[in-house]
């Protein structure tokens, strides 16, 4: 059986189905229950699965990470939600002393089967701190994995397999696209397997690599670019870290070109790793320099400026001109 | 009145006006002039009214996501206008009346919820931080600005909000902790409109109030009933007093309730009672200034209306100075970073502007 | 005993033994057995003797940074007895007496001295959390543990400890505050030693004391003479009983003193005068459970001396036991970050080795 | 007048001098006061300058960096420690919401002059948390300025323009460096301007670039490679954020080669940044394929294990002759 859902909805379905094929699953934060969060990700689950396992807590993000910490070392599963992901900070304490360092500290004697969701990203208008894109924060440290996915059919996949995963996933959910289209899904639960990207557009002049909401974007400026003969590959790289180095090395290899395109500032964004890790790998294949086009080393603006942050489809496009004429 | 009697153990509301216009305690009456009582009465209506309007401006679609004070304006004007002209204020986001009391133009606040960046911008002589998003994290600044004062050896005073949700967060608790150990000339005002957008004061906390969370810090702490101008003022004076005077912090506990929703992106008809939403109508605390003012004679109906009409067209010629005419320049997103731009940021300034003009 | 007969806003200190053995409270005292009471002085005796032992070593040049208990194992040893086995235990960094209690092999207390990552690993079926060196921050894990454990119906208790610094800490109100909304069974034990590294409690917080922060969060909190075994076994075991019922979580201070240095890389004398650590030597929680042993006939010199030799010796052996032979194995560094290790690492991992053997 | 110290000596002079100079000049912190800091590094202060203006705070470390925001507000220059790096962690949220923001959101009219101390980086055979390199995160977040000086001279000049540079500067000090050697260093103040790198050793065939403690153990692995008749160019980038970019394109279109050397770990480390700009800016200069030797993608070991992690002369040694006989 299938539906058809946008990201969100799919989301809370992964969150529906898990919560009932494995009752250590629980789902907190702040407005997660009542009234199933501000974005509706959460919405029904305390009606089904009551308050013990869906409950609002009070405001404070290090103890939502930190109780989550012990409910996973005393055998429960969290999902915990961060409202925005500009609001994880107050938490980063938790997460990088002890999420990230659990497993490693007990010797592998307590781990933590436990996800942290947040809406993250730029482009719905929206107050400060709830745009930003700062994932790379989490990708450089040891012991995490971040996750963003791109589609309604992946949100699923990814979250169902994040949340058996049996180290902390970060799940970071492009809030842009949550209701920007709708994808058949598959009503049962289904897993996509963490550190895999996915090739999305097969190509050979050159190689983009992108994740969350600016899939979309890079597909439209593929299509600008296409209509002048250049024939783009497309990888989404859905995990953040730890990353499929090989999906874009391998492609690089035949291309000889790489763009990445993040909403996230430019300076150690995470295209600056991808383009390392290309250097070390696939020197020798490089025609043109790898280049990265992203978010401004600036905070992420004020709504009547925001249309000049995210790198639109057409900067997308003129910047693939430019780096296959190179 | 003296803190010292207000115990917030005994849970009772510190109340001067009671919601029938009515004086409880002749003695603790501010010795308002009645340009000052007309004063703060067109303060609260002023807020209400630019709350009011940009709401309905949201419905139209010609703004964007706004944080409405309905309910709030006694906790608000009657705590700020304890303030002197030095006093600094450190806002969290729903302060509209205290802002007005400080002096800031509407048109910047207007701007601020219109999405530009100049909308916090403070004018220079106004001591008031912009709007601080995550909550609770403004109370730090708060208790720096107050130990500044004192390092510095100058008496002004800092007031600053948080909601009661913002009471759970870490930095509730280590703000209030550095003011008592420092002695910090600052008073902390908990707005306590029992909602954190959807989540309700019983699951914030245990405690049978925010007021007597002041006694972990070894300060005094006082509940006092929100919705009433002249407790609010007069609570916030006392402790304003006692700073000043180098007594250190205090803690102020605003009863009252968000009549609205938290923000025009929320609905609070998923989580609240509409009968419980009526009760508190009956609680407004304009209403019960509004009958205090005419019992007194210094309103009637007709002052009332003119005020509210010159208000209101104020406000709709403001909105409309800015509308449309508000989008933020390229240079504004990269000018403020630094006193000096660093070469990464004039190079991503030039080459984005260069892509504008179709150049390379 | 109940809780409720202890109000913390009096600061006085529930005490069943005092400085010189004698028994204050009969009704209160705990109904241990012979054994129980010898079990009781050994583990203390035992804890003084590691961390002498440790701290000599460490002049020695043989261990690294060491952090002493010395004056404390009364708050430790104490509080740790009252737990169940299934109960869980969430420490900071200074309780070796509950670590102990726990049934930690002091082969890993050693090792982690030691700076071997097998130091923090804890035997299958000892619910003890390793070490928390970021202050505060295990609250947060011990309440998570016990809210586990209501969600999950289960009838364990946590029982989490924090210093008088961490209290200071956002973490520390977070930590609290949820476990009170949220019931949670988990006791928190404030060892007050006075000092967090230099700094003494009057920087810390304006409070009289810390038991009484418990009040902010509608929870019960007590003041304990924490040099006092009984004392302290006595109010933990009422709060988990309280607790195991049900009726949520408290907080109990333990009001001691850190007769050494904060570790061996500190010098107290920079901070504090001997002569304040000479009065307390006089209240040495070991002192006054000795000579209680003594008068009622259960402890003579010579089984002092001999129990001491015994466990010296015992410490000893352990410490050669490892001594020189813990370098940490390469493999281990990688091996731990997650269940299956990222290509990333494996390469990292293979790249080093290849370098120590010399190959490209 | 000139004096030889070591580097928490030329901090401690640094302080001093600023104090002297400047009263609005405040330090604060966990046992910085009566005990002078647990590295010693503000010692005497207290008594020369009073305990208004130099004292012991609680311990909260989201506290000391929030208020420091407000008092530079309202007109001082505070200087505060945080007691080692890895426990600036609980401010994070400070750090990354308002002391990078404060200027922008205010339009200038906020703005904060102050500087966050830490001893940071590994090889002080110390517990958990206290050895680790997380620049790279600090380096992401448009706003912010973080410097790590390598020598006491540096130390002191830096510091100084750091409290006296009108916005936040984050001051990661070398610990593992602390007392390792001494220098001449002037009495009085002066200043070393900040977002300037240094060639510390001119040389043909490969730029390495390296900061703080490293680079000692590179200056070791340079002597090594010189035996063998190559010529490396070393660069103490001293300013991470914003980074002296001319300073390494300039030199790899000299050599044609570069590697950068660091304690933190690979996975989006400083690194990572420093070889996208090379692409950027000199890819066609590139001989070899630029290369990263730092610390692995794990948390930094405990003592036992810690000779594995930070890269030693021999390993840098070796991986220079790698890349220069590419
Ligand atoms: C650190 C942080 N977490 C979450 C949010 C999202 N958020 C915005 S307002 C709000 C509720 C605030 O409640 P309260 O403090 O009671 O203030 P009120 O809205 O009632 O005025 C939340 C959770 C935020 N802004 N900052
Ligand atoms: C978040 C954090 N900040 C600072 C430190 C450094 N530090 C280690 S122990 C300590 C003092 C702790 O004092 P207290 O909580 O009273 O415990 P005690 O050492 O007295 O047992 C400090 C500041 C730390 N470990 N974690
Ligand atoms: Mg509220
Ligand atoms: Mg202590």
């Amino acid at each position: 059986m299938a539906n058809t859902l946008n990201i969100v909805q799919a989301i809370n379905q992964a969150l529906m189905n898990e919560m009932e094929l494995d009752n250590t699953v629980v789902v907190y934060g702040e407005d997660v229950g009542v009234e199933g969060g501000v974005f509706r990700a959460t919405v029904e689950l305390q009606k089904k699965f009551g308050n013990t396992r869906v409950f609002d807590s009070p405001l404070a993000e290090s103890a939502i990470v930190g109780t989550a910490i012990g409910m996973a070392i005393n055998g429960l599963k969290p999902v915990v939600e961060m409202q925005f992901s500009g609001f994880v900070y107050p938490a980063f304490n938790q997460i990088i002393s002890h999420v990230a360092r659990m497993r490693n500290r007990s010797r592998g004697r307590y781990t933590l089967p436990m996800v942290i969701r947040a809406p993250y990203g730029g482009g719905i208008r929206a107050l400060e701190h709830h745009s930003e894109s700062m994932e790379a924060l989490f990708a450089h440290i040891p012991g995490l994995k971040i996750v963003i996915p791109s589609t309604p059919y992946d949100a699923k996949g990814l979250l169902i397999a994040a949340i058996r995963d049996p180290d902390p996933v970060l799940f970071w959910e492009p809030k842009r696209i949550y209701r920007a289209f709708k994808q058949e899904v598959p009503e049962e639960a289904y897993e996509i397997p963490l550190g895999k990207a996915k090739i999305i557009d097969e190509g050979t002049d050159i190689t983009i690599v992108t994740w969350g909401a600016m899939v979309r974007d890079v597909q439209k400026a593929a299509e600008m670019v296409k209509a002048k003969g250049i024939k783009p590959e497309i990888i989404d790289l859905r995990t953040i870290a730890p990353m499929d180095r090989d999906s874009f090395v391998e492609s690089v290899k035949k291309t000889g070109r790489i763009l990445v395109v993040h909403e996230a500032p430019k300076t150690l964004g995470v295209g600056a790793e991808i383009i390392s890790i290309v250097n070390e790998k696939a020197f020798l294949y490089l025609e043109a320099p790898p280049t990265r086009l992203t978010g401004f080393d600036t905070t992420f603006p004020l709504p009547r400026g925001e249309q000049h942050y995210i790198p639109s489809p057409e900067r997308i496009a003129k910047t693939i001109e430019d780096v296959v004429n190179y | 009145m003296g803190l010292k009697n207000h115990n917030p153990l005994d849970n009772i509301q510190y109340r001067i006006l009671d919601k029938n216009g009515i004086v409880l305690k002749e003695e603790d009456l501010p010795k308002f002039t009645d340009d000052e009582l007309m004063y703060l009465y067109r303060t609260m209506i002023f807020s209400r009214i630019i709350d009011e309007k940009a709401l309905s401006y949201q419905r139209q679609g010609r703004m964007l996501t706004y944080a409405p004070n309905i309910g709030q304006e006694a906790a608000q004007v009657g705590s700020a206008y304890a303030m002197e002209k030095n006093d600094w204020l450190v806002p969290a986001f729903r302060e509209l009346g205290s802002w007005l009391v400080k002096g800031v133009p509407l048109r910047n606040i207007y701007l601020y919820w219109y999405g530009n960046e100049w909308g916090s911008y403070m004018p220079e002589g106004i001591r008031l931080l912009p709007v601080s998003v995550p909550i609770a994290s403004q109370l730090q600044h708060a208790t720096g600005i107050a130990m500044a004062s004192n390092i510095k050896g100058e008496k002004d005073v800092t007031v600053a909000y948080v909601g009661d949700g913002g009471t759970s967060e870490g930095d509730f608790h280590e703000a209030l902790n550095f003011a008592a150990v420092f002695k910090a000339p600052v008073i902390f005002v908990i707005q306590n409109n029992q909602y954190a957008i959807s989540t309700k004061g019983s699951l914030q906390t245990a405690s049978k109030n925010y007021a007597l969370k002041a006694i972990a810090y070894g300060m005094p702490g006082i509940l006092v009933d929100g919705n009433d101008i002249f407790a609010m003022y007069k609570a916030t004076k006392t402790a304003i007093d006692r700073a000043r005077n180098g007594e250190g912090p205090t803690l102020i506990e605003a009863y009252t309730y968000r009549l609205g929703a938290h923000t025009t992106s929320d609905d609070p008809t998923k989580y609240r009672d509409d009968s419980e939403v009526e009760e508190w109508k009956d609680k407004d605390p304009i209403l019960r200034y509004r009958i205090y003012l005419m019992n007194k004679g210094l309103l009637t109906d007709e002052i009332d209306e003119s005020m509210k009409k010159e208000l209101e067209e104020e406000v709709a010629s403001i909105f409309e100075s800015i509308e449309n005419k508000s989008d933020t320049e390229i240079e504004d997103i990269f000018k403020y970073h630094y006193e000096v731009m660093p070469p990464q940021l004039e190079e991503q300034l030039n080459e984005y502007k260069s892509f504008l003009e179709g150049g390379k």
